[in-house]
């Protein structure tokens, strides 16, 4: 099964890639844009017939190494 | 040149009076997976086809050198039971293309030759050269090579200790990345290219090999760029320094406990080179079984497989009682590995895919019957008209010269770049970026390895025979500085397109002049690099070639010159052939004047000898010594004022010469009495102390002035002020 | 007094902190990190480098190797666990040590000399030194950024003017217990005035009288 | 307005990222993830009243800066 993982950095932790991208836009003139943030997507293929039970272990990787519980949130998706 | 209704040759960028060799050669029409071979092994960039006949003018012996041209690396013999491996390349048009990956793998590649000769890595040099920084196109050029080389340099553990960097309008739509890189080993890890003997197997190791790069470093190499470059793009590479690490801790092992007969990298032309090149070099024929790869992508075609440039692959050339063995040292380090190949008697390589024949050929034929060509050449009648209108003197007062000189980019400060690269890595880098010649100290030795790479453009255009000549006496100079005398040098000419007989006589004229200064001082050419096609909508590059240059200090002076050791009451010399007011070719030309006319002074044997064996022998008392190049004496002293912290005078000098870039001179600056100077051109031109640098008349200059123009010379450009 | 050097692939300090270490009379050995057990050693450095190629997140893969089941009974027995660099990063990963390290505040890659301040000397990392004292040595790195949302890390080492973002300017972080230490910028590389700088003797010193024999 | 832009690596082109996070799952034992790809997903706050306008806009700076057109794809969606 297709299966979408975003992980998005905290709020509240700095992102210096988004600012960055963000100083590099207004430098381009699109002053127009407020904020830049910029997430992980991980698409993953995974063996499976019962979409709630591949939901639970892909929830389980992204606890153990897709995102960083201090940094970062987690939101996984079974696409099929 | 890619329409799909041309004959296949064409497609694959072969001519057809190329093609018609190979017919005579096989005696019937090629395969397409025989075609595939012949096109990327007789590419410009891998048969060397329009400059291989003239490489043969360079001086290539001597008694220490182990290995000369032709392998992946030069190698040459420091004493003691330890060798030093050697070699420089160019990634220039993958670098226009995709600049971050296209340096990344351009550092991949130039590793790979090293460790391929049983060496460790132990230091990379960049040299770097793009088009003026107020477009924003050649400053998202600069920082993705650069960003490129640090990511792969830093993350696969080879520190790069120095390099140059040079911008000129000629490269705007055509940057150089060139990279040299140096390796250590002792003698009996030494292992060549070659295939070994019949009943050896030939075991791929490391990547998987997918459809990445397919044509791509050779084609990309040994063609024009032009609207149809768009469509070369779906060859981009990527690197992997990861892989590449495990590789070299991988081979390393193999080597130290002498598992394997012979090694080759896979880089342009993948597969097709390392089975057929070791297979040519030892006279014997291989059998290859393509469904053996290890690939990343399925339904690949043997042509694919054949010219799949995917990164970090080795070819490992086993006996067959050790091939477990070798196995089992690539799964400890956690790389793939595939028997892919049996050496076999005769001279046949045989490569089967799907159970199929799909190529059988003369093994040799690959490299050696590869096309060689004598291309038409002339001298540019623009040439006289440059020598009839010399270079103007300067009418600013010094001050206001040296100021905008330093604020050059190219000769500025270079710590937004060396800043981004770890270059200390392995505790060995006693001089590393910033100064001359870099200075490596070998552990357990009192041995130093000093290296300095060297070009100049704008001088090779102006007369590429002296130019040529000066490039390696000015190597020569920056690693004697450091303590070291030469010893080998490595080349990498990046040229316009061949194919113009201009461009030719330039590319002659410059062998000429390396080939000289290299006999003028006794050393050999080791091994180097071709890079031609350099030329956007028909506008060729200068012509740029860059020299490496290793020297051996031994003893190495402790401490060694360093930039930083001036202090108040020291007194400066100029040491060397005193200079004339030329400034043909200058930095002073470029960014006081805007030009490039007149003839550069020409080198002068006696002096170049003389010069770096002063230097050689100085190292070892005077606290300071620097030479002489990009604005003259003047940057010299405010690049020493600068390190040291402290101002200085130069006394009674006329404008013109303070910026001359005459040859073999350098400064040095010591205590009074207490450095005995040998018989020779000497002249004391100042004094350190206060904290002005005061040029002759002009006023003087705050040495925060002179310490922020050229720290922000490259900074204040990339923030796009 | 035996220090573990733990290699993952991808490590590439390791040659350089033995050399350092040895050279002040320590004995260090390279440990594989599928090795599980580091009994017999009284300390483990995590050295730098970019174990499993820094993919995903730095030190994020690196922390399942086999050896840091070792690494982390080691710190529970308060034994001296230093993380240099990517150590530094791996331990955060495994949470060993509050907080995480993210790109620097540029987004370039750092390395040169940077000057700290001993703001802790009650670690085995500072133990040697005087509480005040500055200490120069290379920083060398992408991710030394350090946040810790929780503030719950103790600074032994501070960033004299502050490089690349890190949180209260910390340049080395310390377990509560003082004996897991971090520290983002190289000692190892500050051990030869020849190379620049010998001022990261006196961190690497106490890094090995901090040991008591297993 | 919202704007999320997905920047995936192009499927030809080698993603070393993606297969070495793959050996690590597999060595955590979830031999079931087949493949794994990582790519970039950009949230932008935009200033503009008409979506379609600012579609455009944000497709140019995809092709400046949010995305290498010789490695990535990149697909724009004005969430509102
Ligand atoms: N691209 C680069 N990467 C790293 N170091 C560089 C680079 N370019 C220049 N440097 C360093 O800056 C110093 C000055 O470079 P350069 O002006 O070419 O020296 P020289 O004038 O003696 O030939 C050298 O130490 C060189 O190693
Ligand atoms: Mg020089």
């Amino acid at each position: 099964m297709k299966v979408v993982v975003e992980v998005t950095r905290r709020p509240e932790i700095a992102d210096p890639q988004g600012t960055t991208v963000q100083r590099a836009l207004h430098d381009l003139g699109h002053d127009e844009v407020r904020s830049v943030r910029i997430d992980r997507v991980i698409h993953l293929e995974v063996d499976g017939e019962d979409p709630g039970e591949v939901q639970t272990r892909v929830e389980e990787m992204c606890r153990q190494v897709l995102a960083n519980p201090v940094l970062e949130d987690f939101s996984v998706e079974v696409v099929r | 040149m890619t329409t799909a209704t041309q004959p296949l040759h064409r497609r694959l960028g072969m001519t057809d009076e190329e093609y018609q060799s190979v017919l005579g050669l096989l005696e019937r029409e090629p395969r397409p997976a025989e075609l595939a071979m012949y096109s990327v092994m007789w590419s410009e960039h891998c048969s060397y086809k329009s400059s291989r006949a003239h490489l043969r003018r360079f001086p290539t012996e001597a008694p220490w050198v182990v290995v000369g041209p032709g392998e992946n690396a030069g190698v040459v013999d420091l004493g003691d039971g330890w060798l030093a491996a050697l070699r420089i390349e160019s990634h220039n048009h993958p670098s226009f293309v995709e600049p971050y990956q296209g340096a990344a793998t351009g550092v991949g590649g130039i590793l790979r030759d090293v460790f391929t000769m049983g060496a460790r890595p132990v230091a990379l040099w960049d040299q770097i050269r793009f088009g003026p920084l107020d477009d924003p196109k050649n400053r998202y050029l600069f920082n993705g090579v650069v960003s490129g080389i640090a990511g792969y340099g830093n993350a696969v553990g080879v520190p790069t200790v120095g390099g140059e960097i040079e911008f000129d309008p000629c490269y705007s739509g055509n940057p150089l990345v060139n990279v040299m890189c140096l390796g250590i080993l002792r003698r009996e890890q030494l292992v060549l290219g070659t295939a070994g003997a019949p009943g050896t197997v030939a075991i791929l190791l490391g990547r998987a090999t997918g459809r990445d790069g397919i044509g791509g470093a050779s084609v990309l190499a040994s063609a024009s760029f032009d609207d149809e470059s768009q469509e070369k793009r779906p060859s981009v590479q990527v690197g992997d320094p990861f892989e590449e690490k495990k590789l070299i801790e991988a081979c390393l092992e193999l080597y130290q406990r002498g598992l394997v007969v012979g090694v080759q990298d896979l880089g342009a032309a993948g597969l097709s080179c390392a089975t057929s090149e070791p297979a040519g070099r030892a006279g014997v024929g291989m059998d290859v079984d393509l469904d053996a790869v290890h690939v990343r992508e399925g339904g690949m075609t043997a042509p694919e497989l054949l010219m799949s440039e995917s990164q970090e692959r080795m070819m490992a050339f086993v006996s067959p009682d050790l091939v477990e063995e070798v196995l089992a040292v690539a799964s400890k380090w956690e790389i793939e590995s595939a028997v892919v190949g049996l050496v076999r008697a005769g001279e046949t390589l045989i490569v089967r895919h799907r159970g199929e024949v799909v190529a059988e050929v003369p093994a040799a034929s690959l490299a050696d019957d590869a096309p060689l060509y004598r291309r038409p050449m002339r001298r540019p009648a623009w040439i006289d008209d440059l020598w009839a209108s010399p270079s103007d003197g300067i009418s600013q007062p010094p001050g206001d010269a040296l100021l905008r000189l330093l604020d050059d980019p190219a000769i500025g400060s270079t710590a937004w770049v060396h800043e981004q690269y770890d270059h200390m890595l392995f505790l060995n880098t006693v001089l590393g970026p910033g100064g001359d010649g870099s200075l490596l100290r070998v552990r357990g030795t009192d041995k130093g390895l000093a290296v300095s790479t060297d070009g100049n453009g704008r001088l090779c255009m102006l007369d590429p025979r002296a130019g040529g000549a000066r490039l390696v006496f000015e190597a020569a100079l920056n690693v004697a500085v450091t303590g070291a005398r030469p010893m080998a040098v490595v080349d990498n000419l990046n040229f316009g397109n061949p194919e113009k007989p201009e461009v030719m006589w330039q590319f002659l004229e410059t062998v000429e002049g390396i080939s000289e200064a290299c006999e003028t001082l006794g050393i050999p050419v080791v091994g180097g690099n071709v890079s031609f096609y350099n030329e956007t909508d028909g506008i060729d590059i200068h012509p740029t070639p860059v020299v490496g240059m290793l020297g051996l200090a031994e003893p190495m002076p402790l401490p060694p010159p360093r930039l930083s050791r001036a202090a108040e009451g020291m007194e400066i010399w100029e040491i060397g052939m005193p200079p004339t007011p030329n400034l043909a070719g200058s930095a002073a030309q470029r960014v006081l004047q805007g030009a490039l006319t007149g003839r550069p002074t020409q080198p002068d044997a006696e002096m170049a000898k003389w010069a770096v064996e002063v230097a050689a022998g100085l190292a070892h008392t005077a606290p300071v010594l620097h030479d002489i190049s990009d604005g003259g004496l003047a940057v010299a002293v405010a690049e020493i004022c600068i390190a040291s912290r402290v101002g200085a005078t130069i006394e009674g000098l006329d404008t013109d010469l303070l910026f001359s870039e005459d040859p073999h001179r350098f400064v040095a600056v010591f205590e009074p009495g207490t450095v005995d100077l040998p018989e020779g051109p000497a002249r004391r031109v100042g004094v350190i102390g206060g904290q002005t640098l005061t040029l002759g008349g002009s006023e003087p200059i705050a040495l925060d002035l002179l310490a922020e123009t050229h720290r922000d010379a490259i900074p204040r450009r990339m923030a796009g002020a | 007094m035996r220090v573990a050097v733990v290699v993952f692939p991808g490590t590439n300090c390791e040659h350089d902190v033995v050399h350092a270490l040895s050279a002040l009379g320590g004995e260090a050995e390279l440990v594989w990190h599928r090795e599980t057990d580091l009994t017999g050693f009284d300390g483990v450095v995590l050295p730098g480098g970019f174990a499993h190629g820094d993919y995903l997140r730095t030190g994020a893969i690196a922390r399942f190797s086999p050896v840091m089941a070792g690494v982390e009974r080691m710190a529970g027995e308060g034994r001296p666990v230093l993380g240099i660099c990517n150590g530094f990063q791996i331990l955060c990963e495994s949470g060993l040590l509050p907080g995480a390290l993210i790109a620097n505040r540029d987004l370039a890659f750092i390395c040169r000399f940077v000057e700290l301040e001993v703001v802790d000397t009650d670690t085995i990392l500072t133990g040697a030194a005087e509480l005040g004292q500055r200490i120069r040595i290379p920083l060398n790195s992408y991710e030394g950024n350090w946040v810790d949302p929780g503030r719950s890390g103790r600074i032994a080492l501070r960033y004299v003017d502050d490089p690349n973002g890190s949180q209260g300017s910390a340049a080395a972080v310390a377990s509560e217990k003082g004996n897991v230490v971090g520290v983002m910028p190289h000692p190892e590389r500050g051990v030869d005035e020849l190379l620049g700088s010998g001022d990261g003797r006196v961190l690497l010193e106490g890094f090995l009288h901090s040991m008591v024999p297993a």
